[in-house]
């Protein structure tokens, strides 16, 4: 099983989009690219539940250590284990949505196709990689594509939004690269030093050394997952980019920091983790609270999602801020579903804004007679983002509840009753924006004779509906599926706590 | 000592370049006249084999009791910089088509050249300190090569004052040296440094020399001036290949003539390097003239590669020289595009590149391909660069310094980005032309993209260089 | 005659020195800073000297190195003259101040 | 108190004064003098130290070549006679202070790092002596720098006629 | 346990409905998808009915006890190896006879719709979301789990969502919707709090094992969450108050009540069946199952009485002014839980003190039939006359002699007039209040009193009074689908107080004998009648009298008809307070100071560099003289300072 295919699938598509000629072959071809990329990923997911059912109980499933530039003790090292084929799984749906939404992307056509395939390929790559160095390597990839979809393709102020973005996500990875050097320079296996995640984990740094890095690690991959207050470049981002680009932002790029923070940050400094685990708690519950508040005040509903983003993401955080397994459980179940739920409210939103021409709730109104598909969507969206149970939202706020709950302290638990506050609060602004948009009369007449949505974009919804209720309705296999892995996490916290 | 076969084998570059300059001579006193396309093309065929032959008969040795030594390294060094040159040479081809002087051009940038490999190879200050004029004095003429152009003799005159000034100090500096040492050798240098104030004031003035060559801050301030003012071919010249000369040289010297002097060097290059950095992204985000803006991204640059040098490791040596590779293909893919616009559309400022990716995709990609790599984005090369050098400086354990480091990373993004959105974004009513392209620069291009998406990616290249350089 | 201490001669070559970058500093009018540098120059030859004689008699190092630098310094000199000359047929002056079109 | 001596005070004293002179005087012409003062100066000392070779390259070459090819170019840009600019106040008492402070900055520096000794080595620099060395391969040998000066002079030289290809007299002064 | 998986249809079968109505509804079924929606209801019905047979009949009783059964159970999340949220279905009296209630309102409601909303335009879409909404009661009534009772709480919470804002086109059910939700979102967040509370002291989220854990007094889980305390108030208490807001929330308790009257913008039947019948009384639901651990706390039991009490004086008190059919009945039916409410609370565990939970349970069941029959009858109103006002209604008897016929009788039966159904419960009820407290049993009979009253002010002023002027075409009474659940829920109203409830439907599961103690019934029937007799005197024929009482009454009328201004009290708090106060700030705040701080970064630095442009001055002197400082510079702080 070897993995290096889930990066060159669609690399290779993005070379073959660039021989292309016209949109239709673009997008047919990208389409096959990707299908085929979707299909592997579920393939991976068989073969995954094999392996362990075969009792290889090893952490990570399908690796390949190659060395790469051997004097730095830099490898290409790659596997997966539950968490990161999760995330996997996420970035096929929400590409495969993402491509089929932008399928009458005329403008430009070939390099927005390619732009978003090498992005999913970065992601791809980010998610596979073992090795802290092809970690930064695919985190970085993954920023100027964006930078280029926003900026050329984008809306509104696009230009600023798209400079905005690069450089809070370049700084944040600034901060990353100096995290990694530090905990590179301070392992020393047998005097050399090493990138490999699976060798750090297993030696014990300082924790004075933790400490000073942990932060730099931390706030690097929060910038990405809308650390308050470093969330800024959310809203502006989402807002202006083009309706694939925000999918693959809110869906995958905010996840690659929830990742980092997770598999490098917490798992990788246990006891920096739990030293400044109330920091992260404080950040995180204001990121919630706060996020909630102002999405309240949102007129635009692209800002009403990318706010709420903040304020979702800020459960991830959370989740791992607490560092109980339930509660990192959550973490990683609010990554997948937020993936999937705010692509397909980005997408709802662009199969509207695509119509009326307007994103602004006070324009819109009533579309839900004359666009009832999309209107349902947009309806379902909300609802799985409000945590209506049945939807993957639900499942996921609840387990991070749920684990945060676990841990005894009375300051945590007032956070996680503050947290679940929200729930309320995005019940106000998800419904606010339902009621003025999609319901009451048709404000404007232009949108009487609307075409309902076409086949792509009933598949796009589908496919991301699916998802989001296989998840609701059934969690328990994509929770089996990451517990085995959020278990290591837990023993390496353990230690940390036993070894104080 | 021998004179015998390695006496030309050990020098086959020197020699190699000198027989190329001598053609040409022979060729310009010669009654025959050439056109100006043959004569190109035969200095272009006449360079790659220069090139190609660089690549073969290493061999480790010293010449001139030790006033030319040379070994692998060395060797490979050089190779870089007559790449270097060769790709200059095939970018210029627009540039010169209709000059009369293109004799004399190539004539001037092989001597400078020649110069360089001297002083690569100079196991002594004498030698140093000639190759270093040999490869600035012929400069200041190809600075003023646009005669009738009012900036080009402004820029020339600019250069040729503070180079000689530099070379003033530097020379008082190796005086003093003589006097407190008593030898001109490097080798020998090292028992006879004692760290005197008088000799720590001496090796400052000497790091003044090099650092005016590679232009650090605060040496640094004929750089723009020049850059902007001189023919993009020579500036592009400037900024790759006579700079990284000088860094070789710099990373050579201070390794084994003043290793004694290990500490007080990484503070001063800490000091220079944060100045650089800082000062040199500070003026390119206000730049307009896309010359002068590379000239002070160019300087941020070095202070990235004084970094990589206070790493003083083999490690950092390796970075180093590997960054300098990089940043060779990086700095010509971008000047030989912006060479081309100059060239033929005679726009040299930022606004005449909006709306670039409208009439020209390809050179725009190739543009934005090269500033990507100059900002160290992945997967091209300059991203691989970047990180090693960075991390040869956190070697040393002083995170400040990586910090201040990364973060003007993220400045210098900026203004780069400036650029990308300008071509890709903005909207322009009489944008550019579309660029009829010779097949000379076009193969320039094509090199410089090549290596900056495979230099990186194929560690091949880092560990071989690796595996020949020597830390302190 | 060596009971002139070198520290002498160096005290000469240094003011020398320091004189030349004076006028380098000040002079307006281009081939004057021309001459400052050939008075840098100077200062230096009659360090190599100097320290030749009085300290490494041994080797003529420093004298060779004079030779050169005086070598270089014509060189030099020709080639910024005539770079002078051209820009005062471009800028019709030789005052450094004028030449100060390329800035910021 | 010998009267070597007193003819070294003498000698660095003209030569002193000469280029401060050189470096301060507003009429160009003047100061091209007392440049040629200063160089001559420079000669004697070198006389004076006993390496004649050395003296006569310096009359030769900064006499006869840059001194006279200074002229050349101060006729060819300069209506003689008239003013220099003024220089500027600012800049100069800056200069002048910065100079100062690091002039006694760096001789304080040369004073205390003290060459004292003096070696009664005899040193002889016959021209011939230096000839050979000049060419020599061997020890001592300079013959690789000499390539490369005469490199860098051909350089240079055409450099010059790109440049000021009108101007007949510079490119003839390079000539030789 | 595999023999009940039958019972797993119950709520199933709903479900699948709605997945088919929903995706495929629109498309292919268009008006048949009533019927398949009415009958899928019918075989639920039919198997809940089989269901309550078996399990009060055949399995339930165990030596006199009814016991709890477990009757399936799988596992949907396994946060640690014995803690996990299983989806179950546990059958006790309360689940089994809800299911009854359930699903055989729904199932009237079902067909009444079929006439009711024939020829709307989302008829499939309307029926999905009944089917969605009998799925998720179902599921609530029959959850084994606390968790598992909380999602199907948000279930039922957003299918009424979407049936009151079914006319999306009219801003004010939409509004209304929303209002409902958030509402009862709020008061969700306190059932989930109490949840985690109660849960994470127990250990556990099954229903059985909790309360087994929570009421043995010397287990530790007990010792460990009756002593912790915060703010000086056990942690228990503290998760029954809050799961109890979430229970006041769904049951429209004060001072959470105001989205229920709202929600009547929903259409009728709709109304009929979860604003009347089935979803409001969840919080009632709620308690009851709580019931043993509710009991052995005092405080919590307290509170439950008093909101409860004091909810049905003040709705009835309220009911009294309003206009609106719809409102008046939402505002009894706030009344009429109250009932139930506070009759929980005076009631303790076990035996005869059991009662008030016994009368509790059967007034539920009672008022389920007679409540939605008021309704069902409303609705044949308004379908009828298309207005829902009474001031413009009147005279209807003749016109439409079925509806005025169950009217009465469930009039009648509200009132609490024997023997209609209405009276044997409430009867318990009052004996409940009466051996606990005399103060509750005051507002009791007060409540009951005004009951009758409103009840009949109602019924006169829409069947008697003056004559009715129609204004447009008047088709018939309405179809014959809508006449039978009419009539069916007539005969039920009649009868039903005669089921033995109390036989089946203990606190402790441990049979009741009831008696009617006529002593007893005698003073509040007398109070009820009297009632009746005021309505008669006000509004038999029309008349100035009401005009003359309220204007003599002045504002406290005024105040009364506008609901005591609790609806504007929220506004203010939600526009002034959270959006105004909290809202806006903090979006200001994001804007300009947390946005702001990152662009000023970046303007700061390029005034830097416009600041130090003169460095490169383009005199190359100058540059001399940086160049020059900086190696002074350098040599001053190496050589001196840096020895």
């Amino acid at each position: 099983m070897t993995l290096t295919l889930l990066i060159l699938i669609p690399l290779l598509t993005a070379l073959a989009v660039l021989l292309c000629k016209g949109l239709k072959q673009v997008r047919t071809v990208s389409l096959i690219g990707i299908t085929a990329q979707f299909i592997f990923s579920f393939i991976l997911l068989y073969v995954y539940w094999k392996g362990r059912a075969s009792g290889n109980s090893s952490q990570f499933l399908f690796e390949l250590n190659y060395t790469w530039f051997e004097p730095l003790k830099i490898h290409y090292h790659i596997g997966i284990d539950g968490i990161s084929l999760s995330m996997i799984l996420l970035t096929s749906f929400v590409v495969i949505a993402g491509v089929l939404v932008s399928w009458t992307q005329e403008f430009l056509n070939k390099e927005f196709f390619f732009l978003l395939l090498f992005l999913s390929a970065g992601a791809y790559g980010y998610f596979i990689s073992l090795d802290l160095f092809t970690l930064f390597f695919f985190l970085e990839l993954a920023v100027i594509p964006k930078f280029m979809l926003i900026g050329i393709w984008g809306s509104g102020k696009k230009e600023y939004s798209a400079m905005k973005l690069a450089l809070m996500l370049m700084a944040g990875s600034a901060l990353v690269f100096v995290g990694l050097l530090g905990l590179y320079f301070n392992t020393s296996l047998n005097g050399e030093h090493s990138f490999d995640l699976v060798e750090i984990s297993q030696m014990h740094i300082d924790a004075g050394i933790q400490n000073i890095f942990f932060p730099f690690a931390f706030i690097g991959f929060g910038v990405f997952s809308a650390l308050f207050p470093f969330h800024t470049w959310v809203p502006d981002g989402h807002s202006s980019a083009p309706t694939a680009a925000s999918m693959f932002l809110a869906g995958i790029s905010m996840k690659l920091g929830g990742y980092g923070c997770l598999r490098v940050a917490t798992y990788l400094m246990p006891d920096a983790a739990h030293h400044y685990s109330p920091i992260i708690i404080l950040l995180s519950t204001v990121a919630i609270i706060y996020g909630a508040f102002v999405t309240m005040m949102q007129k635009d509903l692209k800002y009403i999602n990318a706010y709420s983003s903040v304020s979702h993401c800020g459960f991830v955080l959370l989740g791992i801020g607490m560092l109980t397994q339930t509660s990192i459980n959550g973490a990683v179940l609010q990554m997948v579903s937020h993936g999937l739920m705010t692509a397909l409210f980005f997408a709802a939103i662009g199969m509207i804004y695509s119509r009326t021409h307007t994103r602004l709730t006070k324009e819109l109104g009533g579309l839900l007679k004359v666009l009832p598909f999309i209107s349902t969507v947009f309806v379902i969206a909300g609802l799985c983002s409000l945590g209506l149970p049945g939807f993957s939202g639900f499942v996921a706020e609840v387990t991070v509840f749920m684990g945060s709950w676990e841990n005894p302290d009375i300051w945590y638990r007032l956070a996680t009753i503050l947290a679940c506050a929200s729930i309320v609060v995005t019940a106000v602004y998800i419904l606010r924006a339902a009621g003025t948009a999609v319901m009451g009369p048709i404000t404007n007449n232009h949108y009487q004779h609307l075409k309902d949505a076409k086949w792509n974009e009933r598949l796009a919804a589908g496919i991301l509906v699916t998802g989001i209720v296989a998840i609701g309705v059934a969690p328990f296999w994509l929770y089996n599926l990451i517990t085995p892995d959020t278990e290591y996490i837990i023993q390496h916290l353990g230690k940390a706590l036993t070894l104080k | 000592m021998n004179m015998g076969i390695d006496f030309f084998i050990l020098m086959k570059q020197e020699w190699a370049v000198m027989i190329v300059l001598f053609i040409l001579l022979f060729i310009k006193v010669g009654s025959k006249d050439w056109t100006n396309e043959n004569i190109l093309n035969l200095v272009n065929i006449l360079l790659l084999l220069n090139v190609i032959a660089g690549f073969f008969g290493y061999k480790e040795g010293i010449l001139f009791n030790e006033m030319f030594k040379t070994n692998h390294l060395i060797a490979t060094e050089k190779n870089i910089l007559s790449l270097g040159t060769y790709i200059i040479a095939l970018q210029s081809y627009p540039w010169l088509k209709n000059n009369k002087n293109i004799l004399e051009f190539y004539i001037l940038l092989l001597s400078t050249l020649l110069g360089m490999f001297f002083m690569i190879s100079a196991g002594n200050l004498l030698m140093f300190y000639l190759g270093l004029e040999l490869s600035s004095i012929p400069l200041a003429a190809l600075a003023n090569f646009d005669l009738d152009k009012r900036k080009a003799s402004e820029a020339a005159f600019k250069f040729i004052i503070s180079s000689a000034f530099s070379s003033g100090l530097l020379l008082f500096g190796i005086s003093l040296v003589y006097g407190t040492t008593g030898t001109l050798t490097l080798s020998a240098l090292p028992e006879h440094l004692y760290g005197s104030p008088l000799q720590i004031f001496a090796f400052i003035l000497l790091i003044s020399g090099f650092g005016f060559k590679i232009s650090a801050v605060p040496f640094h301030l004929w750089t723009a001036d020049v850059y902007e003012g001189s023919p993009v071919t020579v500036t592009s010249y400037f900024s790759v290949i006579s700079k990284g000369s000088v860094i070789f040289v710099f990373m050579t010297v201070l390794y084994t003539a003043f290793k004694s002097y290990a500490v007080t060097w990484y503070n001063i290059l800490f000091i220079l390097s944060v100045l650089t950095m800082v000062i040199g992204n500070l003026f390119a985000i206000r730049q307009n003239n896309i010359k002068r803006f590379l000239a002070f991204s160019s300087i941020a640059q070095v202070g990235f590669i004084l970094i990589g040098i206070s790493g003083a490791t083999q490690a950092g040596s390796a970075s180093v020289i590997y960054f300098v590779l990089i940043y060779t293909f990086s700095n010509l893919g971008a000047f030989g595009v912006v060479g081309l616009v100059s060239a033929i559309a005679g726009k040299e400022n930022m606004e005449d590149y909006k709306a670039f990716y409208k009439t020209n995709p390809m050179l725009s990609w190739v543009l934005a391909i090269s500033l990507f790599s100059l900002a160290g984005i992945p997967p091209t090369a300059g991203f691989f660069g970047k990180f090693f050098l960075l991390m040869a400086g956190a070697g040393q354990g002083n995170y400040l310094l990586i910090t201040i480091a990364a973060l003007n990373m993220v400045v210098s993004l900026y203004y780069y980005l400036k650029i990308v959105k300008a071509i890709f974004m903005d909207s322009n009513e009489n944008p550019v032309k579309k660029l009829i392209i010779a097949p000379s620069p076009k193969l320039a291009l094509f090199i410089c993209v090549t290596g900056i998406v495979l230099t990186g990616l194929i560690s091949y290249v880092y560990n071989y260089i690796f595996s020949m350089s020597i830390g302190i | 005659m060596s009971e002139i201490s070198i520290t002498h001669i160096l005290f000469v070559s240094t003011a020398l020195f320091f004189i030349g970058m004076y006028g380098l500093f000040t002079r307006r009018n281009m081939i004057t800073m021309l001459m400052a540098i050939e008075l840098i120059l100077n200062s230096v030859n009659i360090n190599f000297v100097a320290f030749n004689k009085y300290l490494y008699p041994g080797k003529l190092d420093g004298v060779f190195f004079t030779i050169f630098i005086i070598t270089i310094a014509a060189a030099e000199a020709a080639l910024a003259i005539a770079i002078i000359i051209n820009l005062y047929r471009s800028h019709h002056s030789i005052d450094v101040e004028d030449a100060s079109e390329l800035k910021y | 108190m010998s009267a070597s001596v007193i003819i070294f005070y003498i000698i660095s004293a003209f030569i002193l004064v000469a280029a401060l002179l050189a470096v301060t005087t507003r009429r160009i012409f003047r100061s091209a003098i007392f440049l040629l003062f200063t160089l001559i100066g420079t000669a004697a000392l070198f006389f004076w130290m006993g390496v004649e070779f050395i003296a006569a390259v310096q009359v030769i070459i900064y006499v006869g070549g840059i001194v006279v090819l200074i002229i050349f170019s101060i006729f060819l840009t300069q209506k003689s006679g008239d003013e220099l600019p003024k220089p500027l106040r600012n800049r100069s008492l800056f200069s002048a202070l910065a100079l100062v402070f690091s002039f006694a900055f760096t001789y304080h520096l040369i004073y205390g790092y003290g060459f004292g000794q003096t070696v009664h080595k005899p040193f002889d620099v016959k021209v011939s002596e230096i000839g050979l060395q000049m060419l020599s391969t061997k020890e001592h040998g300079f013959v690789l720098p000499f390539e490369v000066v005469s490199i860098l002079l051909l350089a240079s030289m055409v450099g010059c006629i790109i440049i000021a290809m009108k101007i007949k007299p510079v490119e003839e002064k390079e000539g030789k | 346990m595999s023999h009940y998986s039958y019972i797993a249809f119950i709520p199933l079968l709903p479900l699948i409905c709605f997945l088919i109505l929903g995706l495929f509804g629109r498309k292919y079924f268009k008006t048949f998808s009533g019927t398949v929606g009415t009958f899928s209801t019918l075989i639920s019905t039919l198997l809940s009915l089989y269901t309550a047979y078996q399990y009060f009949f055949i399995e339930g009783k165990v030596n006199g006890i009814f016991r709890n059964i477990t009757a399936l159970k799988y596992t949907w999340l396994q946060f640690s190896p014995n803690f996990s949220i299983e989806m179950g279905i546990l059958l006790d009296p309360i689940s089994v006879i809800m299911i009854v209630i359930v699903s055989f309102i729904s199932l009237m409601v079902h067909i009444f719709s079929l006439g009711y909303m024939k020829g709307e335009e989302r008829f499939a879409t309307y029926y999905a979301f009944l089917s969605l909404f009998t799925f998720s009661m179902l599921g609530l009534v029959l959850s084994s789990n606390i968790f598992q009772i909380y999602i199907f709480w948000e279930l039922v919470g957003v299918s009424s969502f979407l049936l009151i804002g079914y006319y999306y086109e009219n801003p004010p059910a939409v509004a209304a919707s929303k209002k409902a939700f958030i509402v009862t979102r709020f008061a969700d967040l306190g059932f989930l709090i109490g949840i985690l509370m109660l849960a994470f002291y127990s250990g556990t989220l099954d229903f059985n094992t909790l309360i087994e854990r929570l009421t043995s007094t010397q287990s530790p889980e007990f010792i460990q969450i009756s002593s912790a305390t915060f703010l000086g108030v056990s942690m228990l208490t503290w998760g029954l108050v809050l799961v109890f807001i979430g229970g006041a929330g769904k049951s429209a308790m004060f001072p959470l009540h105001i989205w229920l009257p709202d929600a009547m913008e929903g259409p009728t039947p709709v109304s009929a069946l979860i604003h009347a019948a089935t979803m409001v009384v969840a919080g009632v639901f709620l308690v009851a199952r709580l019931f043993p651990v509710f009991s052995i706390d005092f405080t919590a039991m307290q509170i439950v009485t008093w909101v409860g009490s004091f909810s049905a004086l003040f709705a009835a008190v309220i009911a009294c002014t309003q206009t609106d059919i719809k409102r008046v009945l939402a505002f009894s039916t706030i009344s009429q839980i109250g009932f139930m409410m506070f009759s929980l609370g005076v009631s303790k565990y076990g035996g005869e003190n059991g009662l008030g939970y016994t009368g509790s349970m059967f007034h539920l069941f009672t008022h389920a039939f007679f409540k939605s029959l008021l309704f069902l009858g409303a609705g044949a109103v308004i379908h009828f006359t298309h207005s829902n006002d009474i001031k413009e209604l009147g005279g209807l008897r003749k016109m439409m002699p079925v509806t005025h016929i169950s009217f009465l009788i469930a009039c009648l039966a509200i009132a609490g007039i024997p023997p209609f159904s209405g009276f044997f419960s409430k009867e318990d009820i009052l004996i409940a209040a009466y051996h606990s407290s005399k103060l509750i049993y005051g507002i009791a009979v007060c409540t009951s009193a005004l009951t009758a009253f409103y009840m009949f002010r109602l019924y006169y002023s829409i069947f008697w009074s003056k004559d009715f002027h129609n204004h447009g075409p008047l088709h018939g009474e309405g179809t014959l689908s809508m006449k039978i659940p009419l009539i069916i829920l007539g005969i039920c109203t009649i009868f039903a107080g005669f089921v033995p409830v109390s036989s089946f439907v203990t606190s402790d599961g441990a049979p009741l004998e009831s008696h009617v103690d006529l002593a007893f019934s005698a003073f509040p029937v007398l109070m009820a009648v009297t009632g009746i007799l005021l309505a008669t005197y006000l509004y038999k024929t029309q008349n100035n009298r009401p005009q003359v009482i309220a204007s003599s009454l002045g504002n406290i009328y005024k105040t009364v008809y506008s609901k005591f201004y609790v609806d504007e009290i929220y506004l203010f708090i939600t526009k002034k307070i959270i959006f105004n106060s909290i809202g806006r700030p903090a979006a200001w705040i994001d804007k300009n100071i947390v946005d702001g701080l990152m662009n000023f970064l970046a303007t700061t630095t390029e005034n830097i560099s416009a600041l130090i442009k003169g460095l490169q001055s383009g005199k190359v002197q100058n540059y001399a003289l940086y160049f020059f400082g900086g190696i002074v510079g350098l040599a001053a702080l190496f050589i001196y300072l840096l020895k």
